[in-house]
């Protein structure tokens, strides 16, 4: 009996724990707004599977507990109640599964005016690259990586020049535009992830990754790395800010293209070897 | 090991004739595909012939000399299913290498 | 050498019972059962302490061997997770807590648990210790084999365990062990740390291979008369699948744990592209991180069910036996554990889907991982339909049943999320996800090992464990369990990434600091309460009440053996004959409210009992 | 081979048989001795090994955009001055299977209780197996003379060489074991251990001429994987 109650009390507790969270999501700040209604649904459908199971429990527990001269019912099959469980269940599943698959496919398919981004991760910090007037990303290779060039963009693509660099870990964003973001790592797994958003991909060394999505809240946000990347992991964070359009123009125009950079480094050198001569 | 079949007097040996049959063609077919490479075929030619002449030779070692051929329906079976899983993990790891090559190519050497 | 052999014995003894079979007014068709194909085992019976206690062929005796050892390993795993939540709920508090150690018992942690322990508890432990009883066998088929299996795992506790004393510490790379960070600098033991945490795992399935040949074709072939197929006890059918998946899962493992050894030691390039480290391009190239993840999950998710499956089939035969009901659907649960075995090999990348995989694997993935929680849903509604008009015994036994049903309710509903694939999109790599798969395959098998210890505790030790303590331990397992992990749900949910050592002044993690104390304390508490079950094993073993035959009124085979605890033979002179499925509960018109798996026909022909 | 001939359980062909053995008791393989059926078993496992070599394998050539070394040409021999494709590997595949046949022959034997026969053909195949070694120890040494590494190659691909050693090498470790076991096998059919059902040493189980077809099917099964690395690493 004392089970029984116990056990009612778990789950009531788990439904009050719920109910009255101070705990739950944040505010979700992009166009995913469907993963959370899908978390929803299969919270509802889910959450009800299990206090229908549980409480199914509670109640044999209550109603057939041992008892001297009570005979167990001798049933070992009942095919029809299996069939209506299993077509049941099934259903179920598949309400579940479509919302999923119809969002997943959203998730894959970059829409065509979003901006790109090259989001380059190592251990353990973030930095980040606009294409500049011509719309397009430079390629890159982590063998290019040194002084002069941070991002290792290949000196000889003519798309590389105006590259847009940001060697900060904090990256502004444009309101209601949607982005691509393409993840580049030059040593382990690293996931760039900013839970307002709620996408997320890992960024793979060797090759390089995708996701999309579109903010539409403008606002900071703090970046943190979802895959674990070494002791630094825990401290491995960034900043995203979204803009509006004339704020995040401005804060576009001040920042360097790899051309002005790559001129900006010679200048240095040179005054560093006349300073050695003199 | 443990145990001996009771009516262990053999009841199931086959003609020596079988295994020299089975003997000269696997050298026929390894000799086959020794040819592929010799006369250098290629492209879509030369893979299939690659993979007849192994499926072939792979199949009449186990059929004949591992005894599959003359063994009951059971054992045959818990045997060949789980090739399905094998299957599918070359199935979709030949979709992963080409997304992968395609990726690198793409970011790395051709750009755009 | 003949004394230690019974080369007398021959088959003709059992033969013969077949022809005198039969009571009186029934007539001997009806019991008859097809004669012995397989002769009289051939056994070594041991002598010497050694030969019988240590390097012992018995599979009781190494069951018991693979329990206490893996309970051992447990443990270190337990005080582990103490540490990590030590630091998690009170960060700064354990001063030589570094960030290095956290990731290292993190990983230990995980690798422990999920491999040394549970996988080596249920197949070794319990495997060994019921597949002979339970089938009617003597013994393991190869009791040579299978005594090499326990002490190859022997050796492999030992690697493992000796990587927490070499320089560097044991391998801080996560459970997953994920290249390149495993076996770069930066990540904590990425010396000899990882080099023996491979080899450990090398060794561990070596070991388990020959094992699991053990408990396969002790299944396959080495049934007793009568003891088709369809008749074992689920006990024995979870078992038997998660052998197999282990068989042709671990493969992927050894394979991934070799290339990986051959990237740290030879330099090769497997898993390792192109890494600028420091300002200097190693000399690694062209490899892919991805491969080893396949490679990883293709034996990572049949791992999964190698650990649940076991405990899908003890729970089935315990609330079947204490709720004195037959387990509702035989057929149903037995396709359901074959059909779970089957679709567990095509669902791996389920883990994957924020990888950087090729992203359209995930509409395949995500379609067959919820196709299996149709057999798995179908598992919980025949538990639960077994309860229905039951005459349930609430003891210490039935409870920890219960407790499995709601914890792994609750983790199989958290897994639609995580298997839904743009569901786990934002939920994966957070608190989610340990939460959950604590919740089904930390805390729900945890329950079913408890209470089959309970369970099985008076065939071993031949004297019943004590209820009031075994109540105790049970509440506040599970009571702390689950108010450890359920709130955990909710910190991924606000978008704690896992892993992480510390979280600073996150917004993230700031508003839930009450919240992890509350969990880091029902962890400390949970941990602790296990002590009971081992002070309550001294204590039944000195005053303890004495079994006697059969405690439970069960009907399988394990409980008919000639003496309890069982001798090795297990069955005395004459093998038992099986003449139907083991859930004879409850027949009308029987006489007791259980019929053996060894009573022929003719004595029940007047109840109504199913023709199995 | 099963037996046909078990009470109540003849041979029936196809999936009905099937469904009547595996609903039956005791046994699911008829007649299968259990070392064999346990050599099956592992063999299986052991399968999947070797498939998740070639698929890592496959994956790896197929991703690389670097170019991939033509085994035709790497691997071709010296003959009389003139450099024949594959020469050494066609001579080891033809060792490889001469020696699975001689093992099919004197599983044959063996089952007849021939002690004679099947021994002196267990040796030849020990000695097949053996020929078989000592040419890939060739092999690897001159490729690794040619600067061929598991880390890099003169030719190509660096994963080239890491495929290359761990492939064969493991496939290499089979056959050394296998010709390990083949010897001790002769020996124990010369000495008679299988008509006397003389115990073993470590596991003191009685001998039995079945264990010439265990040895035979794993014997088999390294002649199988030869096959297919024959085809995907050598000729692809």
């Amino acid at each position: 009996m004392h089970a029984g109650i116990i056990f009612f009390l778990v789950i009531l507790g788990s439904v009050l724990f719920h109910i009255f969270t101070p705990w739950y999501w944040t505010d979700v700040a992009s166009n995913w707004g469907g993963m959370d209604d899908t978390i929803t649904l299969t919270f509802w459908v889910g959450g009800g599977v299990f206090i229908a199971v549980c409480l199914f429990m509670i109640y044999c527990v209550f109603k057939f507990s041992y008892k001297e001269n009570r005979k167990a019912e001798y049933k070992p099959e009942d095919k029809k109640l299996e069939k209506i469980l299993t077509v049941a269940t099934t259903l179920g599943v598949a309400a579940l599964l479509a919302p999923g698959l119809i969002i997943w496919n959203q998730y894959v398919s970059v829409p065509k005016n979003a901006l790109h981004i090259d989001v380059m991760a190592w251990q353990w910090g973030w930095q980040y690259r606009l294409p500049g007037n011509d719309g397009k990303l430079g390629t890159t290779s982590v063998r290019n990586i040194d002084d002069n060039n941070p991002f290792g963009i290949n000196l000889d693509d003519p798309y590389g020049s105006d590259d847009i660099l940001v060697m900060s870990d904090k990256i502004n964003l444009k309101n209601n535009r949607p982005v691509k973001i393409l993840l580049r790592s030059v040593d382990v797994l690293h996931n760039w992830y900013v839970p307002q958003f709620r996408a997320k991909m890992d960024a793979v060394p060797g090759t390089v990754t995708y996701y999309w999505f579109e903010p539409n809240k403008v606002g900071e946000y703090e970046v943190l790395c979802a895959e674990y990347c070494g002791v630094g992991h825990y401290a491995m964070r960034g900043m995203v800010e979204v803009q509006e359009e004339n704020k995040y123009e401005e804060w576009v125009n001040e920042q360097e293209t790899f051309a002005s950079y790559v001129a900006k480094q010679k200048n240095i050198e040179l005054q560093e070897k006349k300073l050695a001569k003199k | 090991m443990t145990e001996t079949n009771n009516n262990k007097e053999q009841a199931s040996t086959h003609k020596i004739g079988i295994y020299l049959w089975i003997w000269g063609l696997l050298f026929v077919l390894s000799f086959f595909s020794y040819m592929v490479d010799w006369y250098q075929f290629q492209g879509i030619l030369r893979w299939s012939l690659i993979l007849f002449f192994m499926f072939l030779k792979a199949g009449l070692i186990m059929a004949f000399f591992m005894h599959l051929f003359w063994e009951r329906y059971a054992l045959v079976n818990v045997l060949l299913w789980p090739m399905t899983a094998i299957a599918c993990f070359i199935f979709l790891m030949v979709a992963e290498f080409e997304y992968l090559l395609f990726s690198r190519l793409f970011y790395f050497v051709v750009g755009g | 050498m003949s004394e230690e052999f019974n080369d007398n014995k021959t088959i003709q003894a059992q033969s013969s019972e077949v022809m005198t079979g039969g009571a009186a007014g029934a007539t001997p068709d009806m019991d008859y059962v097809r004669p012995a194909e397989i002769p009289e085992q051939d056994l070594y019976h041991a002598h010497s302490f050694i030969t019988k206690w240590v390097f012992c062929q018995d599979a009781k005796v190494i069951g018991v061997q693979y329990f206490l050892l893996a309970t051992f390993t447990g443990i270190v795993g337990l005080i582990l997770s103490w540490l990590m939540r030590l630091q998690l709920g009170f960060p700064g508090l354990a001063g030589f807590m570094t960030a290095e150690h956290y990731y290292q018992f993190v990983t230990m942690h995980g690798m422990i648990m999920v491999v040394y322990f549970l996988t080596a508890l249920f197949l070794g432990g319990f495997g060994n210790y019921l597949i002979p009883l339970m089938v009617g066998a003597r013994d393991m088929v190869f009791p040579y084999v299978n005594m090499i299996s326990f002490w190859m795992f022997f050796i492999a506790v030992a690697v493992l365990m000796a990587s927490f004393f070499v320089p560097g510490g044991p391998t801080g790379a996560g459970w997953t062990l994920y290249p390149p960070q495993t076996i770069l600098e930066g990540t904590p033991g990425s010396g000899m740390g990882i080099l023996l945490m491979l080899i450990s795992l090398s060794l561990f399935v070596i070991g388990f291979t020959m094992g699991g040949l053990n408990y396969m074709i002790t299944v396959l072939q080495a049934r007793t008369r009568g003891m088709t197929l369809m008749r074992m006890p689920l006990t024995v059918w979870g078992i038997f699948t998660a052998t197999v998946l282990a068989m042709l899962a671990f493969p992927a493992l050894l394979v991934s744990a070799i290339m990986m050894t051959l990237d740290k030691v030879l330099g090769t390039s497997f898993f390792m592209p192109t890494i600028l480290k420091a300002g200097e391009v190693l000399e690694y190239g062209g490899g892919s991180p991805i491969l080893f993840q396949h490679l990883f999950w293709f034996f990572g998710h049949p791992e999964v069910y190698i650990v649940a499956l076991p405990a899908f089939g003890i729970v089935s035969d315990l609330i079947s036996v204490h709720a004195r009901k037959n387990i509702f659907g035989y057929r149903m649960m037995v396709w359901a554990i074959v059909g779970i075995g089957a679709l567990s090999f095509f669902v791996w990348a389920h883990h994957m889907y924020v990888s950087g995989m090729n992203p359209w694997f995930g509409f395949f993935f995500a379609t067959t991982t919820l196709i299996i929680a149709v057999p798995t849903a179908m598992k919980v509604y025949n538990w639960i339909l077994t309860l229905w008009r039951g005459n349930i015994r609430i003891n210490t036994v039935m409870l920890w049943c219960l407790g499995f049903i709601v914890t792994f309710v609750n983790g199989g509903i958290t897994g639609i999320f995580l298997g839904n694939v743009s569901v786990d999109v934002p939920l994966s790599d957070t608190y989610f996800v340990i939460a959950h798969f604590h919740m089904v395959m930390g805390i729900a098998p945890l329950m079913v090992i408890m209470g089959a210890v309970y369970h099985w505790f008076p065939l071993v030790a031949g004297r019943m464990l004590d209820e009031t303590l075994g109540k105790w331990h049970f509440w506040i397992t599970f009571l702390g369990a689950y108010s450890i992990y359920f709130p955990m749900h909710y910190l991924g949910f606000i978008g704690v990434p896992r892993r992480y050592f510390e979280m600073y002044d996150s917004p993230y993690m700031t508003s839930a600091v009450g919240m992890n104390e509350f969990i880091s304390l029902a962890a400390f508490i949970v941990g602790a309460a296990q002590f009971i079950l081992i002070f309550n094993i001294i204590k039944t073993l000195k005053t303890g009440k004495a079994a006697g035959q059969n405690p439970w009124k069960a009907n399988s085979l394990e409980w008919y053996t000639s003496t309890v605890p069982p001798e090795h033979g297990n069955f005395g002179d004459r093998l038992p004959v099986v003449h139907r499925w083991p859930y004879d509960f409850s027949v009308p018109g029987a006489k007791d409210d259980f019929i053996p798996q060894t009573t022929p026909p003719s004595e029940v022909v007047h109840t109504e009992v199913e023709k199995t | 081979m099963s037996d046909p001939n078990i009470q109540g359980y003849e041979l029936k062909p196809g999936f009905r048989g099937m469904a009547k053995d595996t609903g039956s008791d005791q046994t699911m393989f008829k007649g299968v001795h259990w070392g064999k059926a346990m050599m099956w078993i592992f063999l299986l496992s052991d399968t999947f090994v070797f498939s998740c070599f070639l698929i890592s394998y496959m994956k790896g050539r197929g991703s690389t955009p670097e170019e991939w070394p033509n085994p035709s040409e790497v691997f071709a021999l010296d003959a009389f001055g003139v450099p024949v494709p594959l020469l050494l590997i066609a001579i080891m595949t033809f060792v490889l299977i001469t020696s699975s046949g001689t093992m099919a022959i004197a599983v044959k034997y063996g089952y007849e209780k021939n002690r004679k026969m099947c021994g002196w053909l267990v040796l030849a195949t020990a000695i097949g197996g053996l020929t078989f070694v000592g040419m890939q120890a060739f092999e690897w040494s001159k490729l690794i003379h040619e600067g061929v590494r598991p880390w890099e190659n003169p030719f190509g691909a660096p994963q080239f060489g890491s495929f290359f050693f761990m492939i064969t090498g493991f496939h290499g470790t089979h056959v050394s074991i296998g010709v390990i076991f083949l010897f001790i096998y002769a020996y124990k059919v010369f000495a008679g251990h299988y008509d006397t059902g003389k115990r073993g040493w470590f596991t003191s189980m009685k001998g039995d001429y079945v264990e010439i077809e265990i040895l035979g099917l794993y014997w088999h099964f390294v002649d199988l994987v030869w096959v297919f690395i024959f085809a995907f690493f050598y000729l692809w």
